[in-house]
């Protein structure tokens, strides 16, 4: 029993960290219809600034996480200027390959900047150290990366579904020339949800270090994962996402600690499993 | 344009006859295959790589190109073709090549049928995802047979006879090529027949339109679940030239990076026509080859910038964006 | 003369919400049947249920004899049930001479070919001149779609559609987008169709109605509330009483 | 007459490579992608060598050119083997990250008369595929045995085993097992784990539910030895007393500055440490680091390296410059000299490299950085690897 517990436990973090990280790619697939692979190369550019901010700095790690949004979302800002803005509603394939190359030149530019060794981010010191449970010890941070995931969730769900922006965000992906002829500038509309999304891109960057640690092949490692959490979801939804992340982190975990040299088949079968049962995924809005 | 009509009943012919471009399509092809026989006979074993992607890479525009199914998983069936190819030889003692082609075809067309029953049940994002998780499966699958596959260590042994039993497989590597071109032909002949023929009038109709071809009374899932079965065979085809080549196969063959290289390359030369596959093969793989021989450490980037640049300057893809260009000045000009 | 297409007691609710109730309807070859209705009457979901898209909650669908309620659109189609689309849905990089190839193709059973082309086959050729010709497309046989007029891609939907050889015809607004200038070649279209074709006609224009429909039904709120000669349906009470007050009722409906 | 023209010419062709001046030495590793600190060391330990010990050897100098396989891919490796020697012209084939890479070259050896110096790949069974392959790095089996007796005289007579589901993690799962079985210890279980796995805590409880007094673990330097070790210390297995074993891939020098406190005390085998105490090596990093630029980015793959260019130094040496695979190879068998890693030879037999392995602890040294402290030797360890696969 207390083995259940336990693997519920690790489920239930390694879900939420998923979350974290893979959400800012739900906003820009399924609100802005854009297929960015290249939404870990932004989480890699967080985690490379708050591992310098509070490394290499010694500036803190609040100050580091805050430190890795805002400037990750200005470095952002001249690639969606210059770049995204020339994909949007292009065909899925020429968005692949758009934000596969962006990928790939952000990871030459990591490597060349931060070398190819592993970064971390020191953590703030109540953060440092594990939890007793009674059963079983945790890591403080496994803890704090679930309160980041419950809060990221309510604060998305509560910006699009209660908050004049949200109105004007899905009046702009229901129809576009709709919105801008009811005055919403969809232009601004665009680029704040993809700042947005770089944003929670790199704040998950940086929660999830711990597990995903940092290093310039981060973009690529982890593309697939988060590819696949979003669309079993149902691009777009917070809640599907979050039933995706919790549901595959349960598959996931299980299988690792039943048949741990079957963990790949476990939890790609489930995917396949998910697809064939919810077509559009969780949450999948009918067209 | 205006179309000349015969008599009352029949209608002409569309201008431009097929049969020419087909003609110069081969033309081209032996071309290139001659120049770079010519211009670098140091380098068959890269050419001959080329080649046997080139053959993935046009098994891929069969069904995103022309059908329309994207997917980030195509390699299964190379992959299951270069095993196939590589087991026999390896195993069983059949080292004919003719016979391990033969086998790699057989293998990538069950393969195309196993990933069609599975990546049919969804459409658009999902069916990508679908696309992704399968290439995992065999991947891991071929990781767990090592008995049989050689696991991670990869598959070695691999002994092809000569071909005709007078042309080795050498260090040079001339026999790889001529047998790569050869094969490579044959499946573009093949091709464009397949693509001008009823069925290929089909699958372009599934591609812009599957409810309509629906309304029409033909099954769009049974179509594509064919054309997946070809494009298995053609993708094997490349697998088995892979695998007599190198003599060697490994898990890479059956990676998501393999598939999602073959995808970037389609896209880069044009989808939806075979000299787009063949062009966006043979420039992603030669630039490749330049920029990692010049700079070993960091010639990623490079790659990331053309790619940005094709989509900036050439959204139809490179090939695709030429050939509208001079069709644009050519309508211009008359 | 038996009846080739028949609908009986057919029925289907969404969640609470009866969208078609109970409509039976017959047709025997050579029928010209219009139906109309109001706005939200629960048309298109008809069609749905009779083309085999969405199954009925309960009743049954009959073509030629043959309970079709089980079998899906496809197989609907290949027993003969066919329909055009109220916005054409033609694909835009082929041409005519390919759209009307592929069906006669695909009705044929060969249109998973692997080789050839059907403009060298002789026996499809000929159809497809004579479809194209009749219905005036000849000259633009090798033009792409997205080339043509709309009101031709309005021609080339029946030529697809007749290119299957139907036994019942389900024309869903041949006539709507067209410029009032065309419209005269698609009347001709239709009156020129096969005699003993059974044809049910989806419509809004009254004038089109009138013009070619022998026998004329009136869906409303899901039920049929009219089934007669054209010349009876303006008097009918209940008629009028759903076309002047569907705007009062249309949010219900819908 | 023709004929006799162009054999002259084809003869003069062939003499004029033969003695040429310069002599080029083809290496292959991952260079870029996200193995790419492993090539980036070959190159340092190589730069090293060389600019210890000159580009001359008599009058033929010495040029290095670089070929990239970012991951295990045999059918590039093979077809960048070929252009190398084709094309390229080069009299040595050296490097060899992955062990499918160096597989796929060794069938082409014999026809292009080319030795094979491998500088990493640590399958046993390469050697058998080709003659013509000597290797300077080490054997998976090599690292791993010593530790088996390690955790046996550390009192611990259960085990788990933990590793990666490749190659080298089965093999360092056969090779502590064998050791280990052998003193007398049992094996209680033997996990094999996808190389993709980064959550490792449904692990931990494995190993917490086994009863194991001990861990043995395997897997591939980089991210996920991050993960696997904190997550170790987070779900109290160090804390409850399970000790930890492993080859050194684990605490690679590079790895440990992200690994910190996290790793302190683990002991691994392995048959070098950049902390190595000896004059050789002292010489050895100072060149080393200057070439790569960064010392935290020094590790194992630069020993191979430096220790893969004497050999080939030697057998130019030997050969006088002459393009003669066999006699390069011959010239090498029983060659022994003081690497930085300390005194090793090449075993004449199987042409793998015979060599300490030492057991070292992750300790912090006095300049706050972290380094595989050596606290024992087992000297002269052949490759038991070879003998276990007959």
């Amino acid at each position: 029993m207390q083995t259940v517990f336990s693997i519920a436990i690790d489920a239930l973090a390694y879900g939420m960290v998923l979350f974290v990280i893979s959400i800012g790619l739900s906003v820009t697939m399924g609100l802005m219809r854009v297929v960015n692979l290249a939404h870990g190369a932004f989480a890699m550019i967080g985690g490379y600034i708050a591992s310098y901010v509070a490394r290499d700095l010694g500036m803190g790690y609040a100050v580091a996480v805050i430190a890795a949004v805002v400037i990750t979302i200005i470095i952002a800002i001249p690639i969606e200027r210059l770049l995204y803005r020339r994909i949007y509603g292009q065909p899925e394939l020429t968005q692949v390959l758009m934000t596969i190359g962006i990928t790939f030149c952000i990871i030459g530019i990591a490597n060349y900047v931060m070398g190819p060794t592993l970064k971390t981010i020191p953590l703030a010191g109540p953060l440092q150290g594990t939890a007793d449970l009674g059963f079983r010890t945790i890591s403080i941070h496994r803890l704090f990366a679930i309160v980041c995931g419950l809060v990221v969730a309510l604060g998305l769900w509560f910006a699009i579904e209660k908050t004049s922006f949200g109105v004007k965000l899905r009046a702009s992906v229901d129809n576009a020339a709709m919105a801008a002829a009811l005055g919403v500038r969809t232009e601004i509309v665009y680029a704040v949800s993809f700042a947005v999304a770089v944003g929670l891109a790199a704040f998950g960057g940086v929660v999830g270090a711990e597990l995903l640690p940092v290093e310039p092949y981060y973009a690529l490692r982890y593309m697939v994962t988060f590819l696949v959490v979003v669309s079993v979801g149902g691009a777009g939804s917070i809640p599907g996402a979050l039933i995706a992340c919790l549901v595959l982190g349960a598959v996931d975990t299980t299988g690792r600690y039943l048949m741990p040299e079957f963990g790949e088949f476990f939890f790609y079968l489930a995917v396949i499993a998910i697809i064939c049962v919810f077509p559009r995924g969780f949450a999948g809005r009918a067209k | 344009m205006t179309v000349a009509m015969n008599n009352q009943t029949t209608l002409s012919r569309p201008r431009g006859g097929s049969f020419k471009r087909d003609l110069i399509g081969v033309i081209v092809i032996i071309v290139f295959a001659a120049l770079g026989y010519v211009l670098f006979p140091d380098n068959l074993a890269l050419l001959t790589r080329i080649l046997a992607v080139a053959l993935l890479v046009l098994s891929l525009d069969l069904v995103t190109g022309y059908c329309g199914v994207a997917t980030l998983g195509h390699a299964a069936l190379f992959g299951s073709g270069a095993y196939a190819a590589g087991i026999l030889s390896a195993h069983y003692g059949i080292n004919d090549p003719f016979l391990m082609t033969m086998g790699g075809i057989g293998a990538g067309a069950v393969a195309g049928l196993l990933c069609a029953v599975i990546m049919l049940r969804a459409h658009g994002l999902p069916q990508l995802v679908l696309s992704i998780a399968l290439i995992y499966l065999f991947h891991e699958f071929a990781n767990k047979a090592s008995s049989w596959t050689g696991g991670s260590d990869g598959l070695a042994g691999i002994m092809p006879d000569a071909v005709f039993g007078i042309y080795e497989f050498d260090l040079y590597g001339h026999t790889a090529y001529f047998f790569g071109i050869a094969l490579l032909l044959i499946v573009f002949v093949l091709l464009r027949i397949l693509v001008r023929s009823p069925f290929g009038m089909l699958c372009r109709g599934i591609k812009e339109d599957p409810l309509r071809i629906r309304a029409m009374g033909a099954s769009p899932n049974a179509a594509l679940t064919k054309m997946y079965v070809i494009s298995g065979a053609v993708a094997g085809t490349g697998g088995a030239l892979s695998a007599i080549s190198t003599q060697v196969v490994a898990l890479d063959a059956l990676s998501f990076t393999q598939s999602a290289e073959a995808l970037v390359m389609l896209v880069l030369g044009g989808t939806g026509s075979l000299f787009g596959a063949l062009a966006g093969t043979l420039i992603f793989m030669l630039f490749e080859d330049y920029v990692s021989a010049a700079n070993p450490f960091h010639w990623l980037t490079m790659v990331g910038v053309l790619l940005i640049a094709v989509v900036l300057f050439a959204p139809k893809g490179i090939y695709g964006t030429a050939a509208a260009y001079f069709s644009r000045r050519r309508e211009g000009s008359q | 003369m038996s009846a080739v297409f028949e609908v009986k007691n057919l029925k289907r609710s969404f969640g609470g919400l009866v969208v078609t109730n109970d409509v039976s309807i017959s047709m025997a070859p050579g029928d010209r049947v219009a139906l109309i209705g109001p706005n939200g009457a629960g048309k298109t979901t008809f069609v749905n249920l009779v083309t085999g898209t969405i199954p009925p909650s309960s009743g049954e669908v009959r073509l030629g004899g043959e309970t079709v309620t089980k079998v899906d659109a496809i197989g609907r189609v290949r027993r003969g049930l066919v329909r055009s689309f109220q916005v054409t849905r033609l694909f835009q990089d082929m041409t005519p001479a390919e759209h009307v190839g592929l069906a006669v193709l695909q009705r044929s059973g060969r249109a998973g070919r692997l080789f050839g082309s059907f403009l060298t086959m002789p026996d499809v050729m000929a159809e497809v001149s004579e479809l194209l010709e009749k219905l005036g497309l000849a000259e633009l046989a090798h033009r792409k779609v997205s080339e043509i007029a709309y009101g031709q891609q309005r021609l080339l939907e029946i030529a697809v559609a007749l290119a299957l050889k139907p036994k019942v015809l389900l024309l869903d607004e041949p006539a709507a987008g067209v410029p009032q200038s065309d419209t005269g070649r698609i009347e001709q279209a239709l009156a020129d169709l096969p005699k003993d074709l059974a044809v049910l006609m989806i419509e809004h224009d009254m004038d089109l109605v009138f013009r070619f429909a022998k026998r004329v039904i009136v869906l409303a709120a899901g039920t049929i509330i009219f089934d007669g000669l054209p010349a009876d349906v303006t008097k009918d009470a209940r008629v009028r009483e759903a076309y002047l007050g569907s705007y009062a009722h249309a949010s219900h409906v819908a | 007459m023709k004929k006799i023209i162009l054999s002259t010419l084809a003869a003069l062709a062939l003499s004029s490579t033969a003695y040429a001046d310069v002599i080029k030495v083809g290496v292959v590793g991952p260079f870029s992608g996200p193995f790419a600190l492993q090539g980036k060391n070959f190159k340092a330990g190589i730069d090293a060598y060389m600019a210890l010990n000159g580009n001359k050897v008599g009058n033929d100098t010495v040029e290095i050119i670089y070929r990239d396989v970012p991951a295990a891919d045999p059918a590039q490796s093979k077809a960048l083997g070929q252009e190398l020697i084709v094309k390229e012209k080069v009299q040595y084939l050296a490097g060899f990250y992955f062990t499918p890479d160096a597989m796929a070259v060794t069938p082409i050896l014999k026809q292009g008369n080319v030795p094979m110096v491998v500088m990493n790949a640590a399958t046993s069974a390469i050697m058998n595929t080709s003659p013509f392959v000597v290797r300077t790095s080490f054997t998976t089996w090599q690292t791993s045995t010593p530790i088996a007796k390690v955790a046996f005289d550390a009192g611990v007579k259960k085990v788990i085993t933990v590793v990666s589901d490749y190659g080298p993690g089965v093999d360092a799962e056969n090779a502590f097992k064998a050791g280990f079985t052998k003193a007398g210890g049992e094996v209680v279980q033997a996990i094999r784990m996808p190389l993709s796995t980064n959550d490792f805590s449904p692990i931990m409880q494995r190993i917490k539910d086994s009863g194991a007094q001990g861990v043995f673990a395997f897997l591939p330097s980089g991210p996920t030895t991050l993960g696997f070790v904190k997550a170790y210390n987070d779900n109290g297995l160090k804390a409850s007393g399970v000790k930890f074993f492993a080859p050194g891939d684990l605490t690679q020098e590079s790895d440990l500055p992200a690994l910190g406190d996290a790793a302190l005390g683990i002991q691994t085998s392995f048959h070098y440490a950049v902390s190595h105490d000896s004059p050789e090596n002292k010489k050895f990093t100072e060149a080393a680091i200057k070439a790569i630029g960064n010392k935290a980015e020094l590790s194992f793959p630069a020993v191979g390296a430096y220790d893969g260019m004497h050999v080939i130094y030697k057998m130019i040496e030997a050969t006088g410059g002459k393009q003669d695979a066999q006699k390069a190879v011959d010239a090498v068998k029983g060659l022994s000299w003081v690497s930085p890693r300390g005194p090793v030879s090449i075993d004449p037999e199987s042409r793998h490299i015979t060599q300490n392995i030492y057991l070292r602890e992750v300790a912090k040294a006095a300049d706050g950085t972290y380094i595989n402290k050596e606290v024992q030797t087992f000297e002269k360890q052949g490759d038991p690897g070879l003998a276990a696969a007959k």
